[in-house]
């Protein structure tokens, strides 16, 4: 059995991301962007990116970035996902960078791992690893593209799929469930330069959704724990009927559950970034698990953060909503629960019929 | 005996409804009696049995007659109203129930506070009597529609010397009074459904309260259980949420998956069966009076709203994932099923709070309908004052 | 909307029905079926079927029998339910009997209306409409068959069903889950006569297998609120912590729970009797829909039910087991929930693909 | 410094373990310290780091070495032994703990009563010193393996005038005292896997008493922590009730279908889920003592075998309507997975009451865990003779 458990540099990394974050992103900036869809948020990005170098984490030293692995991006996600931080960590710095990585794009990877570039795959933000098809003119709706200046786009010309980066594309913004995280509709412009063709392209795309979906569920676990956290503070201070809410027994068994199923939503977020880190071969069985448990865990914190809160937690002013909303977007995104638990029966040969 | 078909027929005879004005027509029929059969003579009614009401209703809908805007006017129509004539003076009752049956008059309510949710009894708006005038200081909440209201129904604090549920009373507001400050108060969908409403030393004159000086949580009690049944009323198979599902899984094969089936059926049945069991509270209270038993009622449906509203994203993620308007707007009644599944998801999360949290729910059915023990109130016996908020 | 109510005649029958159960049958005498299979419980059917006439409940008067409906025979299967009775009311009485007045067996039928001789249809318990298969030269495990003296026996030549009734056959019994309602192996002994052909065989069989599965939900029904009502006498009752358990939040918000399943168990329970009593074209939804939502309430409300008692709950002295185990036995037969709901997609046309 | 493997390899070369009598080698064991090496020498141990006993039970099995038999005798290896050990008199350890290791002495636990379930220091039985001796009266349940047993665990009240936790005193009973009434209790299974104790007049020396005069609670709370954290040890993927599910699955077509298949999947990730967490606790606990967080686990576990198993039967409706035996035996041990489907899933029910309900789990999570208040004890200071039971 791998380490499941967070290793020393692992923390210092955490409390340097938390720090950077409590410096540049607060609930209202998150807010703001559901009116103002061009509020700057740029702060953060820069903290995370030039001052950490995050942007880089997954790049190898010799492609100028960090060398680190997958555990130490998931320990990121968790802190990006508990203060719903609109960066587009997991789209360019994960997803996108896996993607280069895997067909060792030299010439860009420097400059994405130094933050000066924002990569992004084009695909819907619902695809998943198997299951996505290329080759539409407009692409969306689509996650990190804007602000991104390096499109990788999965065409198919004759049955046979390329990986194309295109540096210009028509970037249409959409109104998103999450605008934490704004889509948008996507078109290249330019020619564009095939850096793969054929398996490899799939399988560069393949490797990128599947570390998109072993890291989201981090982010996930880092909504989970916002929510159960600022709900079991909440239940401690709220006074109804004279007495604490969170002393009222039917309150505090469901936190009880909601707190072992964060509790095991860690545990498979962290098996699903030490299987990606250490290439185990049962790490697609850890990403749909992951992905199938932390997707409804981080949903459930966040209904269970709404209805404990009561009243507040409707209202626009308290930030439970930006948790809920990114809960559900998640939920979403590199593939539904469902569809997960259909890959996993897969692989692990429990066919429906 | 009056038969009230005869009634409703002659209403009808006097007026041409191509042309006629919805308040003099309103106006009319509140003075025929036939705006609630059940009140008495002079009052909107003719003292006849609740039930003929719906003769009614059906008659003047079918003729095409005008009707009271039961959006707008929702809680003037179904909660002040039977609260007036319960409690309120003849003067009270001859002053409000026509223009507010004619929708010349809306109304709110004021009832809920920050530190006041769940705990309904534990308002801290005071009020205190100066002369023949109270004045009135305090904030309420979740106030729908005041922006457009001319009068409120207000739960106030006016001894904080006793338990907390014998210091309270009951009055009736003028919206327009200089001390009202309404603010919209947005929600998580975007919208300002709701207001904040602060009161500073708002005058209610004493002729404005309504039932007893302490008297107010027995008469807010009744308001509320107008509120509750109105919460549980009929439904056709697959309405609300499940029929937007069902309609989408019908329309477009790409949505199916089998993964999904099961559930889809499960959701199919829990509403079904809540649909059913619905029928059957009505059919057994046809003749009765409310109880605590539409309280389990509102917890299936809040459920279901919620389960169901949230599986249809899932769905249709690409959809799902995108939300259809952000923009701050004020509306003045609830909309559950319009709009985008983003907002019927977000709304329907309020199902559960508004109007009794599921929570408090289950407290009154484990009380009320299974003669649970109640659980421990610290503040039982113990002066308003003297407890911990 | 159909009636949902109860009139005071099915009232009245059910104060019966309850008052000859409390007379002839005791939880001592269920348990002691599962040492002893051949206790004697034959005062209850002999009360029921006997001085009741509930035997030949469905049977037409001028068949011999009371010429009563669906909906008087759902109240009689609640108090069977609420009394775990041993007694093969729903195999003879419903189950054979409707598949008897399908086909007019004008010579048997006033014989099983009297309670003289007992029917039983041959095919396993788990069977229902539309999914059963005939032809077995054994079937089994089939519920009413120990004691039964007539064999309705669907069997299959040359691809064409009949309905064959037998007058004696080899019966094995099987050690049963529930042992209240003992199962056995069969296989007939004699030639048998054929009662029907065809497509009136599968009709028959049908009807009789829709008619059990509608009422087997009151059934449910009945042990749904024996074990609610029960747990929440015993939570005012049992005293932890100086204070009646059912005094605990936690507690109180579950059994509120479990009384909306009961209540909305009630109305599809209902809805079911009355629309197959009235032969509406609604009744297919209504029994899949019961089935499907009665199976788990009961089997809920009894796993809820030995929870609440704690430890107590677990004894075999305690009745509760009793419950448990009608309520998981009834769940898997005449078709498990989850059948119910894949037949109920077809009836309202919601295919999976 | 001592190398265990060295002290493994040393006693292993003193017997040839084809022909050795078990309760030599375990003596032999518990004397070279390798019973439990983080107890003290001369006691079973070498103090050594706990996590050393792992290396030792591994070399001794790869040799194939007699060990100590962990059903019959669960309670004295994984409860009176940890207890004994912490709370023990030098005496009381030398006399108990080598038989207990060898199993010539087995231990069983007196702890619950029929008034004290969930409210474990609500026990009434008394126990009254006379002289140096205690004489014990009152009835326990739940007591697995007392027909088998030599010794016994007793929490008993030694001062009914004092709050309910400060009147309870612990010991050590001889089972074959004569007043001690060992009943078979029989269970849904149809098995009688525990029994009723009835004590009259039993005589406990006060030198078998474990701890001071009215700190039970306390001692009784380490032979419970004990107990929790067995209850959670490490398992493999598809260990337990999802395991026959998925090998029948695999093995059988005739069971697949549609409708189940997204259950069994769900249930087949919330088993992983729940293995991979446990296995996580374990290696945060590797270097410390057990603590609330394995109530959680508990939980978990509790709710997948009830759930799967009784998955299990609906996958197989003409099995599940079957079962295997309702002969009343008595067994020493309890078996989860053995048996057919039915005993499977009525035996699970009790995985959530036995070693605490998952009611009490769920208080101590969310009062230990997560700090919230605890709820209203009407008992709270007053004495335990003075409280409603």
């Amino acid at each position: 059995m791998t380490d499941l458990l967070y290793s020393d540099v692992e923390e210092s990394l955490r409390s340097s991301v938390r720090g950077a974050l409590k410096r540049t992103v607060d609930p209202s900036t998150v807010a703001a962007l559901y009116d103002a869809p061009d509020t700057d948020v740029s702060p953060a990005w820069s903290a995370l990116a030039g001052d950490l170098g995050l942007a880089g984490l997954l790049v190898p030293e010799e492609r100028g970035g960090a060398g680190a692995s997958a555990r130490e991006a998931s320990v990121v996600l968790e802190e990006l996902g508990r203060a719903v931080a609109p960066v587009p960590f997991l789209e360019s710095a994960v997803i996108a960078t896996t993607a280069l990585l895997a067909v060792d794009a030299r010439d860009v990877l420097p400059q994405v791992a130094s933050g000066d570039r924002r990569a992004v795959l084009v695909l819907p933000w619902s695809a998943r690893a198997g299951a996505w098809s290329a080759g539409e003119a407009v692409t969306a709706p689509v996650a990190g593209a804007l602000g991104a200046d390096l499109f990788l786009v999965p065409t198919s010309v004759d049955g046979t799929v390329r990986l194309v980066l295109h540096e210009t594309a028509d970037v249409t913004p959409l109104t998103s469930l999450d605008m934490s995280r704004p889509l948008a509709s996507v078109a290249p412009t330019d020619e564009g330069r095939v850096l793969a063709e054929g398996e490899a392209a799939v399988a560069a795309v393949d490797a990128a959704l599947a570390a998109g979906a072993a890291l989201l569920a981090s982010e996930q676990l880092g909504v989970a724990q916002w929510c159960l956290e600022t709900t079991v503070e909440y239940a401690k201070t709220r006074i109804q009927f004279a007495r604490p809410i969170g002393s009222f027994q039917a309150i505090k068994h469901r936190l009880a559950d909601l707190y072992l199923e964060v509790t095991q939503a860690q545990a498979a977020a962290r098996y699903a970034a030490d299987t990606l880190a250490a290439q185990d071969p049962d790490a697609p069985v850890a990403q749909a698990v992951a992905q199938s448990y932390c997707s409804d865990v981080a949903v459930h914190a966040a209904e269970e953060a709404l209805q404990l809160h009561g009243g507040i937690g409707m209202t626009w002013e308290h930030g439970v909503h930006l948790y809920l909303k990114r809960a559900k977007s998640d939920q979403l995104a590199l593939g539904t629960p469902a569809a997960h638990r259909a890959d996993l029966a897969g692989l692990v040969d429990l066919p429906q019929h | 005996m009056t038969d009230v078909r005869a009634e409703v027929a002659a209403l009808l005879a006097r007026f041409d409804l191509q042309t006629v004005d919805p308040v003099e027509f309103l106006g009319a029929r509140f003075d025929a009696g036939l705006a609630w059969v059940h009140f008495p003579v002079g009052r909107g009614g003719l003292g006849r049995p609740r039930d003929e009401q719906q003769v009614v209703e059906q008659l003047l809908a079918e003729a095409g007659a005008p009707a009271p805007d039961l959006g707008l006017n929702s809680i003037g129509l179904g909660m002040a109203a039977p609260t007036l004539i319960a409690f309120g003076t003849p003067e009270q009752q001859d002053r409000y129930l026509r223009p507010l049956f004619t929708c010349e008059e809306i109304w709110c309510q004021l009832f809920s506070e920050p530190g006041a949710g769940s705990d309904l009894a534990g308002v801290a708006t005071r009020a205190v009597l100066d002369g023949d005038t109270w004045v009135v200081n305090g904030q309420k909440v979740w106030t729908s529609g005041a922006q457009n209201a001319q009068r409120a129904i207000l739960v106030a604090r006016t001894d904080p010397t006793v338990v907390k549920h014998a210091g309270l009373s009951y009055f009736v507001v003028d919206m327009s009074d200089p001390g009202v400050d309404v603010r919209p108060l947005r929600q998580i969908t975007g919208e300002a459904e709701f207001n904040e409403v602060f009161l500073n030393d708002v005058r209610v004159p004493d002729a404005d309260r309504v039932g007893a000086v302490g008297a107010g949580w027995r008469v807010a009690t009744t308001t509320l259980n107008n509120e509750r049944v109105a919460i549980g009323s009929g439904a056709d198979r697959e309405a609300g949420q499940i029929g937007i599902v069902t309609e989408r899984w019908r329309r477009d094969p790409s949505v199916r998956s089998a993964a999904e089936h099961d559930r889809l059926m499960s959701w199919w049945v829990e509403t079904e069966v809540t649909r059913l069991a619905g029928e059957r509270l009505r059919q057994q209270l046809a003749m009765g009076q409310p109880g605590p038993e539409s309280s389990a009622m509102k917890l299936a449906f809040a459920k279901q709203a919620q389960q169901v509203s949230g599986f249809a994203l899932e769905l249709d993620p690409d959809a799902g994932l995108q939300y259809d308007d952000w923009t701050m707007v004020r509306t003045g009644s609830a909309s559950f099923l319009g709009r985008g599944p983003g907002f019927r998801y977000l709304r329907a999360k309020g199902n559960s709070i508004e109007g009794g949290t599921s929570e408090i729910m289950r407290n009154v059915v484990s009380e009320r309908v299974l003669g649970l023990p109640a659980d421990h109130r610290p503040d039982k016996g113990v002066p308003f004052n003297e407890v911990a908020r």
